[in-house]
Formats: structure tokens, sequence, C-alpha cells
């Protein structure tokens, strides 16, 4: 794999790989592709909000995707453990019973970065959405929705035990 | 019954030794699987398979989510992809194992009267690729790890059957995994069954300890510690490790006997594997 | 250990490793002692990972010409040794004992 | 090895689920190898999701998504047959793209 350099991760040279990146791909593993990689799609690094994912507080993070705060709403639902088996890889779900949902951000506030995940929802999209994600240590998980322009929330704390079996 | 079992004994067994000293895997069997059922009634013998899963909603509910897309997908498509290739030779493995490999998996680890050694399933495969001048593969995890969880998931449900046949050696492997099974090693001075017998179904900080019966079942499996595949011999390797014993050689005898007797244990149940894990 | 051996740490190294009591000589006469111990240990396959970490430091210690700490890890590796070999020896007979039944 | 993603597409009561898993390290950067070295940050910034060409979800993952990312997801409509295409960039520009028709 070509690599961009590592102190500069967001070197222009990734723009240019890009361009010419998406046809050629290799692994189609779905066996009816074949040449159909246009139909993909290609995802636009240009479009990746890197300022709100290098915040390492909920304040600032929610400022750079957003630039507003949230109320807390009980319309907004997450299902995550109380206690994660893996802190490495930990199920969380989210959903909101809002309408005209535009974006979902689930942040974990004690993790080296506060923005773990966040989502563009079109019309159309459900506002469930399953993931997993990594928790550095026991901490509070916010999932924040955007519902017609304004900023909903709830949180949960998961606890993150050492596992005992190495 | 008995008596043939003294005919053998005075026939191969160093002077002295009593008929009762004979293993005997089946008494062994009924008194192991007879524990687990005794000690928690409410799990019935097939969901042992599930490892851990029996003993915390939790970590079940997380385990259901991690396996609507299971982890090991990628090794079991890239296993496929390396059990089916040809060797240079044009031959592949299938040609190694009787129904070319599929759906034999529950069979294994398996008593070889010609080296009177037993053989895993990795073994088995190394040797196949020996036998088609190819290198012997690393069997704790990789590729190796990749095809293992092939082979098993096309015997995914099948019963364990990992029969200890009437020979002096099998019986002699079988005996010392089960001494290496219940000998307390390592600085913290633990046997394996201090976890997964004595404390199974209990907490070890983060995680419920994995009750030995069944725990073969699922493996290899992916655990989310190591982000990757790992064999059954990954894990000895790395329980020795934790309880500060200096871990043998992926091939050495004492861990194939160690999973020939630990296997032996849950004859009857269903392979479960690949597997995950936390 | 003898006036006459003292003597000649007292006037041959520094400061750190007289304090200890250690030579050159001694250091590589534990290091000699611990060896086979940990071979008995490895033969009945119950090697504790400490004492060959203890082992390989004594080692490296006594490269590098710190015979104080070449001279205690090595002590402690044949003590560590020694442990996991009656472990072993008892283990002999004491395994059944957890077998269920 | 290669890129991979997993797609598996549902068509049930008028809309259709989307499961896909994703191979790829989502080093955090905050990890040792065997070395003691830090592995440098690699993870996905961007996954794309595309029914019929249409985008129907889109992903902004940093360093803390698990690797060998899972996502599930709903959309309305969608029937047997059609097409889902999934597409992601990472931090290093590397990309992937596949598509797989719904079940």
């Amino acid at each position: 794999m070509k690599h961009a350099d590592q102190s500069k991760p967001r070197s222009p040279r990734r723009r240019e790989v890009l361009a010419g990146a998406a046809a050629g791909t290799a692994a189609m593993l779905i066996p009816p592709v074949a040449s159909a990689a246009s139909d993909a799609g290609a995802a636009q690094a240009s479009i990746y909000p890197a300022r709100a994912f290098a915040q390492t507080s909920e304040a600032a993070a929610l400022q750079a995707m957003f630039g507003k705060t949230p109320a807390h709403s009980s319309e907004v639902r997450m299902s995550a453990p109380d206690i994660a088996e893996n802190g490495a890889v930990v199920p969380v779900a989210v959903d909101a019973n809002l309408p005209d949902v535009t974006t979902i951000a689930i942040m974990a506030i004690d993790n080296p970065f506060t923005m773990a995940a966040a989502y563009k929802i079109p019309a159309g999209t459900s506002t469930a959405i399953s993931s997993r994600i990594k928790l550095a240590k026991t901490t509070k998980v916010v999932t924040v929705v955007e519902s017609a322009g304004k900023l909903y929330s709830t949180s949960k704390q998961v606890k993150v035990t050492l596992g005992g079996c190495g | 019954m008995k008596f043939a079992y003294l005919a053998l004994a005075l026939l191969v067994m160093t002077p002295g030794a009593l008929a009762s000293n004979k293993p005997d895997p089946a008494s062994d069997l009924k008194a192991f699987q007879g524990y687990f059922l005794k000690r928690f009634p409410k799990i019935p013998l097939a969901a042992y398979v599930n490892g851990p899963y029996d003993f915390s909603k939790s970590e079940r509910a997380q385990w259901k989510q991690i396996m609507e897309f299971p982890p090991y997908q990628f090794a079991l498509d890239h296993g496929r992809k390396l059990f089916e290739a040809k060797f240079p030779n044009g031959k592949s493995y299938a040609a190694c194992f009787p129904h070319g490999g599929i759906g034999i998996a529950q069979n294994y680890p398996m008593f070889d009267p010609k080296t009177g050694r037993v053989v895993t399933l990795g073994i088995a495969v190394n040797r196949c690729r020996v036998a088609n001048g190819l290198g012997k593969l690393k069997l704790t995890t990789g590729p190796m790890a990749d095809i293992l969880a092939y082979m098993t998931d096309t015997s995914r449900g099948k019963t364990i059957d990992v029969t200890v046949p009437d020979n002096p050696k099998a019986l002699a492997a079988y005996q010392a995994g089960k001494q290496y099974f219940y000998s307390r090693r390592g600085q913290l001075n633990f046997s394996c069954a201090s976890c997964h017998v004595q404390a199974a179904g209990m907490h070890l900080r983060g995680n419920v300890l994995a009750p030995a019966l069944g725990i073969t079942a699922s493996f290899p499996l992916y655990r989310s510690k190591w982000g990757n595949m790992g064999t059954l011999v990954r894990r000895f390797i790395g329980c020795n490790k934790k309880v500060r014993s200096v871990p043998d050689k992926p091939d050495s005898a004492a861990y194939r006997d160690l999973a020939y007797f630990l296997t032996s244990m849950s004859d009857g149940l269903p392979i479960a594997g690949p597997g995950a894990r936390p | 250990m003898k006036p006459i051996v003292a003597i000649l740490i007292a006037l041959a190294l520094p400061a750190a490793a007289s304090a200890a009591g250690a030579t050159k000589a001694s250091a590589a006469r534990e290091i000699a002692l611990a060896k086979p111990k940990l071979r008995v240990a490895a033969s009945m396959n119950d090697q504790w990972t400490p004492t060959v970490a203890a082992l390989k430091q004594a080692e490296t210690a006594e490269r590098k010409g710190d015979f104080a700490t070449a001279q205690a890890k090595a002590m402690r590796a044949r003590k560590l040794a020694e442990l996991s070999i009656a472990q072993a020896m008892q283990q002999k007979k004491l395994w059944v004992n957890e077998v269920p039944r | 090895m290669a890129h991979q993603i997993l797609v598996h597409a549902m068509a049930a009561g008028g809309s259709t689920t989307v499961e896909a898993l994703v191979k790829h390290p989502m080093d955090s950067g905050f990890v040792k190898d065997k070395a003691g070295k830090l592995i440098p940050p690699h993870y996905i910034e961007v996954i794309e999701f595309t029914h019929n060409g249409k985008v129907v979800l889109t992903g902004f993952w940093g360093p803390a998504v698990s690797k060998n990312p899972f996502i599930k997801f709903a959309f309305k409509g969608g029937k047997s047959g059609d097409s889902i295409g999934v597409s992601w960039v990472d931090n290093k520009g590397e990309t992937a793209s596949t598509t797989a028709k719904i079940m």
C-alpha cells in the first residue's frame, strides 16, 4: 500500500491518490460485483470534519462539529453495555424519535479524542445505527442528534475493566 | 470389562501397577460433564459451547450483537481460499483428509497409531503441507488459524467425537493430558482446572471464566483482545504465561496431549467454531 | 564469606558492589549454581517465567560488570527454580485432588 | 492483505437493512507494537453507503471506531436485486469500495 508521509497525514498527495483510486481497489469480495465499482461511489476525504475529531473535550468537540450545545432529550436513545466485555469492542446502538434528523454523533468523553463517530442521515434513512467503538477507560458515552437544526443528547456511563484472562 | 482391563494392564503396564490406575476416559467423561451439570443445573449440556456467555446477561448481549456480523468472517473467507488453493504440485489439502477435509474437525485431536502420538487438526494440516513439499505454518495464529476456522466451520453443529482408542500409547497420551490439566504450575500456582473447573462461571476482573466443558468447541476464535484469530494452542500458551509458567512449544507433546484430554471431555457437544470471545 | 575474599573485594570493586559482597567470581558461581536448577525445572515441564527473567537479568548484569546485581538475580533465579521444582514434585501426587468426581 | 468489505443487505417491510464489516486496522496511534514503538494512527475517516447510486449514509469515523468496523443501519425503500455501494477513504488516503446486491 502507498503511504502519505506519517508526520503530515493530511498532505495534498492524498487527494491525487484518492482521485484515481475508486475503481482500482482490490478485493471485491461479494461475488456479483465485478466491474461495478462506479456504483459503489467514492467517499471523499474533503468532507471529513477533521477538527471535530481532533478535540479533547466534550464542549470543544460539540463546538467544532455543530457550533452549538445540545439539550438532554429522552427521545434520543442509546444502547451500550453497563460493563464493556472488552474496551476495544463496545457495541453501541443509537436511535432517535425526532423529526428531520440530519446528524448523529457519538462521543466518548474520556477517550483521548472525544468524538468517536458521526453520521450524516439523509431523508429516508433510519436514525437507528449500530456500530462498535473503542473506550480507553470507564467513561460517559454521549449521543448527540441534530434534529431540525436543534441538538438533543443522551448519555450513559460505560464501565471498562481490565480483562482478567490475559 | 473389568477383566479385560485387568488383563491388558497386566500385559502393558509396568509391574506392580494396579488395574484401577488404568486411564478410563469413559468414566472420566461422565464425572467431568456430571460435575458441571450438577453445579449449574440450569445450563443444558450443549450450551457449554457458548463459554462464558451463559453466565453473564450483559456479556451475552454484547456477544449477540458482535455475532450479527462475526469478526472472524474475514478469516473464514481467507481460510476457505487457502484451503481450496492448489499446492505447487497440483494437489490440495482435501487430498490429505477423509471426506476432502470437510466436516471432520469434530474428530480431532486424533491419535495416530503409526507415530503413537496425538495429532491436532493444525498439526494434521502441517503434515499435509510437508507431505506436499511445503513448509509448516505457525500453529497459533495467521493463515493456520484461518484454515482451521474454515475447516471447523464445515463441522459446525457436528458432535465432538474424540474417542480414545484402547491403545496403550493413546491412553498414556490421554492420561498425560489429564495430569497436565489438573497440575498446578507457574509462580501463581494455578492449574487449568483452577480457573476453568473450580472457578468456572466466576468473574476474574472483567471477564467470566469459561467452563472447561465445551471450551474447545469454539476454537479457533477471534478474540477482541488479540484483534485477530487464535487457535486452541495459542490460548494454552496465553494461559501458561498468565500464571507465570514458561509455555510449551505449540507442537509439543504436552499441548497435544492436553488438547486430546480437554477435547475428549467435550464429547457429545456440538462444534461451535470458529467463535468470538472478548 | 572468608576474610581473605572480603579483603580482595574491598580492594578491587567499586562501593556498590563491595557493599553487596559480590565479585566477578562469586557472581559467576551463583549463576553456575542457578543454571542446573533451571534445567531440572524445565525437564519437569514447570519452569516459571520470573525464573527465566531473573537469570537473564543476572547474565546481563554480569556482562555489564554489575556483579552485585548479577549475584542477587542469580540467587533469585535459583530460589524460584527450586520452588518450581518443589511444586512439580508435589503436583505429581496432588493433581488427582483437583479431578472432579 | 487486501482491503475487504463484507455487506449484507436485506429488504423487508418497505425498508432495507444494511450490515457491513470493513477490514481495517483502525490503529488509534496510542497502541504500541511488540517492539514498544507506537503504531501510527491509521483509520477510516469517511465511509459512504449508496443505494442505486444515491447516498443513504455517510459515516465520519475517528480512531475510536473498533478494528474491522461493523455498522448496521436501515433506509426506506430498496428491493431485492438493487445495488448497495460502499466506499471508504482513510487518513492515509487509501480507499476501497465494493457493491453488493440487496437480498
